[in-house]
C-alpha cells in the first residue's frame, strides 16, 4: 500500500493577505512602543502600583460580586418566563425591558442617591403603621449600590440568554425527566439546565468581558476604587493620561486572558458527554451513532 | 377510586381474580379542533403484555402519552392500579392534582421513548441513578448497585460509565429502558422502542423486552414489530383514526385479521 | 511598586504640605454653634460635595482617594469651628448644586457666583479668582483671543467658562456670519488639560489658579494666552431654603478671615493672590 | 361524550407573591410620581426638546453604523476563525482578545486622538518612500472615529456569538451542501448562517441595546451630539439632573422597545421553517415527524 | 485521466464495450491509527446497480464518503468517468485540487443520506432548486420547472411549498433524493437511505428508488433491504472490518452465500 501524499494546494493570496496582516501589527507595536507620546517609563512607574493593585482587586470584587447576583436573578428570571402564572411571565419581561432599557449609569446613579430619594426604607403595612425602619444610607452604601446596580442591570442581558439557552434544550429531556417521576423544579436544575448551558456560556462570557468594563461606571453612585477611577486619578496628578490608560488596559487585557481560560474550562465542563465526546478517537465500537436528538456541536474555545 | 356504579358493572364481566392494573374508559383527545383519539376503551391484567399496532397518525402514542399523563384527556378516566390518573374526584367533580401528586402517580409507571431522550450529559450509570437518588432519595450506594444490576440485565454492565454519544441506538435504548426499570414501576410504556434502530440493532432491543416480559412485568407495546407481538403478545390491539379497530388474541388476529383496515395494514407492515 | 506613595513626579504642593497649617486645630466656636439650625446642631460631620479634580482648589492625595487643596481646607476649618469633622466627598461638578441641602450640607468647588447658580443657592464669598486662557507652548495653532471662531475649545463642564463666557463667545461668532466655537465640554479640569497638552483641543479656560498649576505641572508643555479678565468672587453653596445656615456660614468666614487661619491655608497652597478681605452672603454677582 | 372540566389547582402563595410583586411596582411608580425630586414638571418641558431629539438621532446613527460595521466584521472574523489558514485564525482569535480585552473608553480615546498620535495616513513602501498621505484629523473626524472605535470593540464581542452560532449547526448541514458541489463559501452564506442566525439573534439584540447605551462613552472622542452628552448638558445649565437623566432614561427606553420588536420579526423571520412551523396546528398529515437532525426549538421573544 | 500502464491492463480483463463508470483501486482510510478501508477494489459499469451490506462499522459509510469526497483517502485511486477524484496526477506526483475542482467534480455525483440533511429553513421546492440556481447558475424558472418535474417523480408535487419539520421521514427522504437529483448527476450514492424510517414509510423511498434504477441512473445503494437488493440490484457486495468479502450477483449470494461472515450476516438481517 502506497500512502497518498499529495502536494497541497497553494494559496498565494492567503498568504499575501496574512503578510499584510502581519506587517500592519508589527507596525503598530513598533509606532506604539517607538512613540514617545506613549510615556513607557511612566506605564512601568505605575503598573504596579499599589494603588493600581488595589484598583484591580475592587474591580474583580465587583464583577465577580455583581455577576453572581445577575446569574442568580437571571435563572430565576428565565424560570419566571416559563411559569404557568401569567404575572409571574409579566413581571419578568417588564423587568428586562426595564433593565435593558434604561442606561446603567442612570441606574448607578439611582442607586448612589437613592439614600436621598428614600432617606429611610420602612418595613410595614403598606399605607399602615410601620414596623421596622432603617436609615438607607447604613444599609446601602457605595459598594452595595454599586454592586446591586451593576447586578440588576445586568440580570436582564443573562435573562435573555439563560432563555434562549433553555429553549434550546430539547423537549424530549423534559418529558423522559417528568415521565421518571421528577418535578418540575428538579429537572429544570439537573437536566435542563445543565444541558442548557453550553449555549448559555460563550455569550456569558461576553458579558462577564463587558461587566468588567462596565464597572467603570460605578463613579456615578460614587464609587472611588475600581480600576478606572485610580488610573484616572493618577492621570490626573501627572497630567500623563495615556500611560496610565496603559495601565488600566493592561490589567484589563490581563484579567479578560485569565476570564478567557476559565471560559475554556467551564464549557468543556459543561460539554462532557457531548462536545469531547465527539473529538476522542472513535474506538468504541460501533462508531458513535449519533443520538438524533442530541444538541448541536459547539463552541470551544481556540 | 372508580366510582361505585362502573365498579360494579365492568368488574363483573371479567374473572373475578384479576382485578385489571390499567382501565381506560371513552378517552377522547382534541388538538385544537383535531379529534385524535375518538374513545378509547381498554384494560391491562397485571403481568400482561398488550401491544398496540396502527398506521401513522392513528393516536397510538398519545394514548401512551395520556396514560403517563404527558398529556391531558379530554374525556374519559384511566385508572392505574385503581388510581385515577391526573385527577381527584369529589362529590362527582374532578380536580387537577398538583405537580407533586402528578410526579407520585407517575413513579409507578416507567416509559421508553422511540428516540430514547437520555441525559446526554450524564454517563449510563448517571442516567440509571438519577431518579432513584433525586425522586426517591435512595442513597448513591444503594442506587449505584441496583443500576449495575440493570445494566447487566440489559447487557450493558461493561458500558456503564460511557457517555450517551459513545453508545449506538440499540445500547442507548437498553439504558433508556433499565432507567425506567430503576424507578421499579408497576407498568412499562413502549413507544416503538425499535422504530429508531438499524434493523441490525433491534434484536439486541426486543431481547430484552421478551425477558421482561417473561419476569411478569406489566407492559404497553406501541410497535411495528408484528413478529415480537406474536411471540412476546398476550393481547393485540390495532387502532386506526383514533378507535380500536381490532382486538384480541396477537396469534390470532396476525393469522385471520377480521377487519379490513386490520388485513391492509398487516399486509403493508409484514 | 508604590510610586504613587513616593510622589513618583514631582508634585507642586507636595513640599509646602510637610509645613502645612492644620485647619482642623481651629478652635471651635459654641457662640456660631448656638445659631445653627436644629437639624444641623447634634450631626457629628458635616457633608461636603467638591469635585476632586481641580488642583490646587481641591485634588485628590496620593492614596487616590483623600480630597486635599486649600477649598477642602477651608471647609475642614469651617467644620473645626463648628465643633464638627468636615467629610468631603467626591463628585461631579455639575451634581453637586442639586444635591446640596440632601447628600451635602456644604458645595465647596470653586463654584463663581453667578446669577444663575444664585438662583439655584446661597452664596458665602470666600475667594477672587479671575478667568485666564491657556494654549500649548508656543502658541502653534496661532489661537488669539479676538478670533476664537471655529476653534476647538475645552472647558470643565457647569462651570462659568463653559456658560456663560465661551457660550456667549459663540454665539457672538454666529451673529457675526463666523463658524461657533467647538466647546469641548468635559467632566473633569484634568482631562481638559491633558487633552491641550495632547493637542485634540486648541486652547482652554479655566480658573487663574487651576490655569497656573496647570502651566506648573506640565513641565513647561503650555502657556497662557491672553491676561486674567473678569475676576469673579467664589462662593460656598448653602441650600436655598436653609437662609440661617447660610448666615452661620459667612460669620465663621468672617471669623477665619480675622483669626488669620484663612490666610495661612490659602498660602500654605500658594493662592493668597485670591485671598478676599470680608465674606458676604449672596454678594451681588459681576 | 362528557368533556373533562377539572377544577384546576390552587396557588395562592404564587398570587401572594404576584400580589407583593404588584404592590412593590405601584409604590415604586406612586413614589417616583409624586416625589418632587423628580420635577416631572422639567421633564415635560425637555422630552420633546429639538436638541434632545437630534441627540436621539445621533445616538440611532451611532448604533446602526456601528452596528453594521462590527456585524460585518463579526462574519469576516467568525468566517476566518474556521479557515485552514493557521494565520487567519490566530488573527481572529488575537483580534478578539484584543478588543473585547480592553475598555472601549480608551479605544475611543486612542480613535480620537490618532490624529495626535499620528498626524499623517502615508500609504507607500514600508521603511521605503511615501506615495500618499491625507491629514488623519481630516480623514477621521469625530463622527468617523465614534463610529470605527464603537464599531471594532463591538465586532469582537458580535465574533464570538457568531462562532458559536455557527458551530451550533448541524455538521450534516455542510456535508449535504458540500456534496451538491457547492463551494464552501455558497454554503456558509446561503445554509449555515441562516440557520445560525436562529442562535445568534437573541445575544446579538442584547449587543444592540448595551450598544444603545455604550454610544454615550463617545465623548471620549470627543463626539458631542449624542443623547447622554445633550441631556448632561441641560442638566448642567438647569441644576436638575434627575429630571433630564429621566428624560434620556425615556428616550432609550423608547428605542429598546422599538428594538425589541424588531427583534422579535427577525427572530421569528430565521425561525421560518423551524419555530414557526412547530406552533402551526398541526393539520398536515402525516404528523410532522421532527427531522432527528433538526436544530433546537428556540427563542421567541413574549 | 489514469495513467497509462493501468488503463491497459484493467481495461483488457472487462469486455471492451462496457467503460466503468466507477473505479475504485485498492483503497485504504485510516483515522489516526484506525484503519478502516483495508484495500478495497470495485467497479460499476454505467446504468449498474451496486448493493453494498456488510455490518455496522464495517467502512461502507467511510467508502460513499471517499467517492465524494467528503473524506480524503490514505491511499488507493477512486475514478469516476475516467476522472481522477481529489487530485490531478502530474509526473506521477499527487497535487491535492483546490475547492472549485472538488467542487465540480462533486456535481457529478448525487448523495442521499441516512439523515436527509434537508436544509430546514427552506421548502421542499426551495431545497430542490437550491444548488441548480446556485451551482449551476440556471434561471430561477428553469430551475424551478424541472424541480416541480421531480417532486411528481417521488410523487410529493403537493408538498413542494412545506418545510422539511412538514413533512414525514419518508417524504423528507423523497425530497433529499430529488434534490440531488435536480443537479443531473452521473452517479448517485446512497448510504442507508431508509434506515432512519418508520417501517411503513420505508416502502415510498424504495419505491422512487425502484424506478430511478429503471430508468437506468448508476447507483451505488449501502442498505439493509435485502429485498431491494435482490429486485434491483445489479451485484451485491458484502463488506466486513473494512474488505470486501464477497461480491456477485445479488441473488446467488443471498440464496447461497459462500463465506461464513456472510452467511451469519444474511441471517441476522433476513
Ligand atoms: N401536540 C400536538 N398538537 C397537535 N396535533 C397533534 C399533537 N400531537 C399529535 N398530534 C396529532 O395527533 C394525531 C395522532 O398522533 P400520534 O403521535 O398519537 O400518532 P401515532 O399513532 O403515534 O403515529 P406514529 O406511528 O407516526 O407515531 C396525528 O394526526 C398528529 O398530527
Ligand atoms: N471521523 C471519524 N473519526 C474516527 N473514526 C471514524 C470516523 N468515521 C468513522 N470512523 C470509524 O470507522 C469505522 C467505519 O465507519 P463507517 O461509518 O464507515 O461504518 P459503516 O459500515 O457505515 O457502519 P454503519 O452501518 O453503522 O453506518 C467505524 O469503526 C468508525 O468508528
Ligand atoms: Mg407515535
Ligand atoms: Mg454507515
Amino acid at each position: 500500500m502506497e500512502l497518498i501524499d499529495a502536494i497541497p494546494v497553494r494559496h498565494p493570496w492567503r498568504w499575501v493577505g496574512a503578510a499584510v496582516i502581519l506587517l500592519v501589527v508589527i507596525l503598530a507595536i513598533q509606532s506604539m512602543t517607538t512613540n514617545p507620546k506613549f510615556y513607557w517609563g511612566t506605564f512601568r512607574t505605575y503598573v504596579f502600583d499599589v494603588l493600581v493593585i488595589q484598583g484591580v482587586g475592587w474591580t474583580l470584587v465587583l464583577t465577580v460580586s455583581s455577576m453572581v447576583i445577575a446569574i442568580v436573578l437571571a435563572i430565576l428570571l428565565a424560570f419566571m418566563r416559563q411559569s404557568d402564572n401569567p404575572l409571574f411571565r409579566y413581571v419578568s419581561w417588564v423587568w428586562v425591558w426595564f433593565f435593558r432599557g434604561t442606561p446603567v449609569y442612570t441606574q448607578l446613579l439611582f442607586w448612589g442617591s437613592v439614600g436621598v430619594l428614600y432617606p429611610k426604607i420602612i418595613l410595614g403595612v403598606p399605607f399602615g403603621p410601620e414596623l421596622l425602619s432603617w436609615d438607607t444610607a447604613t444599609v446601602i452604601n457605595a459598594t452595595v449600590a454599586a454592586i446591586v446596580g451593576l447586578g440588576l442591570n445586568e440580570s436582564a442581558y443573562l435573562a435573555e440568554i439563560f432563555r434562549a439557552g433553555l429553549k434550546s434544550v430539547d423537549n424530549g429531556q423534559m418529558e423522559a425527566a417528568e415521565a421518571l417521576g421528577m418535578r418540575r423544579s428538579k429537572v429544570m436544575w439537573r437536566i435542563i439546565l445543565p444541558q442548557a448551558m453550553r449555549v448559555i456560556i460563550p455569550p456569558t462570557g461576553n458579558e462577564t468581558i463587558g461587566m468588567l468594563k462596565t464597572t467603570s461606571l460605578v463613579l456615578a453612585v460614587p464609587f472611588t476604587l475600581d480600576l478606572t477611577f485610580v488610573t484616572n486619578a493618577l492621570a490626573s496628578r501627572t497630567f500623563l493620561p495615556i500611560p496610565l490608560l496603559m495601565v488600566a488596559a493592561f490589567w484589563y487585557l490581563v484579567i479578560t486572558s485569565v476570564l478567557m481560560v476559565g471560559q475554556y474550562y467551564v464549557e468543556r465542563h459543561f460539554g462532557k458527554g457531548v462536545d469531547n465526546v465527539m473529538k476522542a478517537p472513535v474506538k468504541v465500537p460501533p462508531p458513535a451513532a449519533a443520538d438524533p436528538i442530541m444538541l448541536p456541536r459547539g463552541n470551544n474555545l481556540a | 377510586m372508580p366510582d361505585a356504579t362502573h365498579t360494579s358493572a365492568e368488574q363483573a364481566a371479567q374473572p373475578v381474580t384479576v382485578k385489571p392494573l390499567v382501565e381506560i374508559q371513552g378517552v377522547h383527545k382534541f388538538f385544537g379542533d383535531h379529534h385524535v383519539l375518538k374513545g378509547i376503551d381498554m384494560t391491562v391484567k397485571p403481568g400482561e403484555v398488550s401491544v398496540i399496532i396502527g398506521p401513522s397518525g392513528s393516536g397510538k402514542s398519545t394514548l401512551l402519552r395520556c396514560i403517563n399523563l404527558l398529556e391531558t384527556l379530554s374525556a374519559g378516566r384511566i385508572y392505574v392500579h385503581n388510581d385515577l390518573i391526573g385527577y381527584r374526584e369529589v362529590n362527582g367533580k374532578l380536580h387537577d392534582l398538583n405537580t407533586k401528586q402528578i410526579a407520585t402517580q407517575r413513579r409507578e409507571i416507567g416509559m421508553v421513548f422511540q428516540r430514547f431522550n437520555l441525559f446526554p450529559h450524564k454517563t449510563a450509570l448517571q442516567n440509571v441513578i438519577e431518579a432513584p437518588t433525586q425522586v426517591k432519595r435512595q442513597s448513591k450506594a444503594a442506587a449505584k448497585l441496583k443500576a449495575l444490576e440493570l445494566l447487566e440485565m440489559v447487557g450493558l454492565s461493561d458500558r456503564a460509565n460511557f457517555y450517551p454519544s459513545q453508545l449506538s441506538g440499540g445500547q442507548q435504548q437498553r439504558v433508556a429502558i433499565a432507567r425506567a426499570l430503576a424507578m421499579e414501576p408497576e407498568l412499562m410504556l413502549f413507544d416503538e422502542p425499535t422504530s429508531a434502530l438499524d434493523p441490525e440493532l433491534v434484536g439486541d432491543v426486543l431481547e430484552v423486552m421478551k425477558n421482561l416480559a417473561k419476569s411478569g412485568m406489566t407492559m404497553i407495546v406501541v410497535t411495528h414489530e408484528i413478529g415480537f407481538a406474536r411471540e412476546v403478545g398476550d393481547t393485540l390491539t390495532f387502532m386506526d383514526g383514533g378507535v380500536v379497530v381490532e382486538s384480541g388474541n396477537p396469534r390470532e388476529i396476525i393469522a385471520n385479521p377480521q377487519h379490513h383496515r386490520t388485513k391492509e395494514f398487516l399486509s403493508r407492515v409484514l | 511598586t508604590t510610586a504613587s506613595q513616593d510622589g513618583g513626579t514631582e508634585s507642586s504642593s507636595g513640599a509646602s504640605q510637610a509645613a502645612a497649617f492644620d485647619p482642623t486645630t481651629v478652635a471651635k466656636d459654641d457662640a456660631l454653634i448656638a445659631l445653627l439650625p436644629a437639624s444641623l446642631k447634634d450631626k457629628a460631620t458635616l457633608e461636603v460635595g467638591s469635585d476632586t479634580s481641580y488642583e490646587p482648589a481641591e485634588f485628590l492625595d496620593k492614596d487616590g482617594q483623600t480630597p486635599i487643596g486649600y477649598d477642602v481646607d477651608i471647609a475642614k476649618a469651617i467644620a473645626a469651628t463648628l465643633g464638627k469633622k468636615a467629610v468631603v466627598h467626591t463628585a461631579d461638578f455639575s451634581s453637586i448644586i442639586p444635591k446640596i441641602g440632601s447628600a451635602y450640607d456644604l458645595g465647596i468647588s470653586s463654584f463663581t457666583i453667578n446669577p444663575e447658580r444664585s438662583k439655584a443657592v446661597n452664596f458665602v464669598s470666600y475667594f477672587n479668582a479671575g478667568v485666564l486662557w491657556a494654549v500649548q507652548k508656543g502658541n502653534p495653532k496661532g489661537i488669539s483671543m479676538d478670533d476664537l471662531c471655529g476653534k476647538k475649545i475645552g472647558v470643565q463642564t457647569g462651570t462659568v467658562e463653559e456658560d456663560p463666557d465661551v457660550k456667549d463667545r459663540s454665539a457672538k461668532c454666529v451673529a457675526d456670519g463666523k463658524p461657533a466655537i467647538d466647546i469641548i465640554s468635559l467632566k473633569n479640569q484634568t482631562d481638559v488639560t491633558t487633552r491641550l497638552v495632547g493637542g485634540t483641543i486648541d486652547a482652554m479656560s479655566a480658573d487663574t489658579p487651576i490655569i497656573n498649576n496647570a502651566l506648573a505641572k506640565t513641565n513647561g508643555q503650555l502657556e497662557t494666552l491672553g491676561e486674567t479678565y473678569d475676576s469673579a468672587e467664589q462662593g460656598i453653596a448653602i441650600a436655598k431654603d436653609d437662609a440661617a445656615f447660610a448666615a452661620v456660614i459667612e460669620k465663621v468666614m468672617n471669623k477665619l478671615i480675622e483669626d488669620g487661619s484663612y490666610t495661612k491655608i490659602l498660602s500654605t497652597w500658594n493662592n493668597q493672590d485670591g485671598a478676599l478681605t470680608k465674606s458676604v452672603l449672596n454678594p451681588t454677582a459681576g
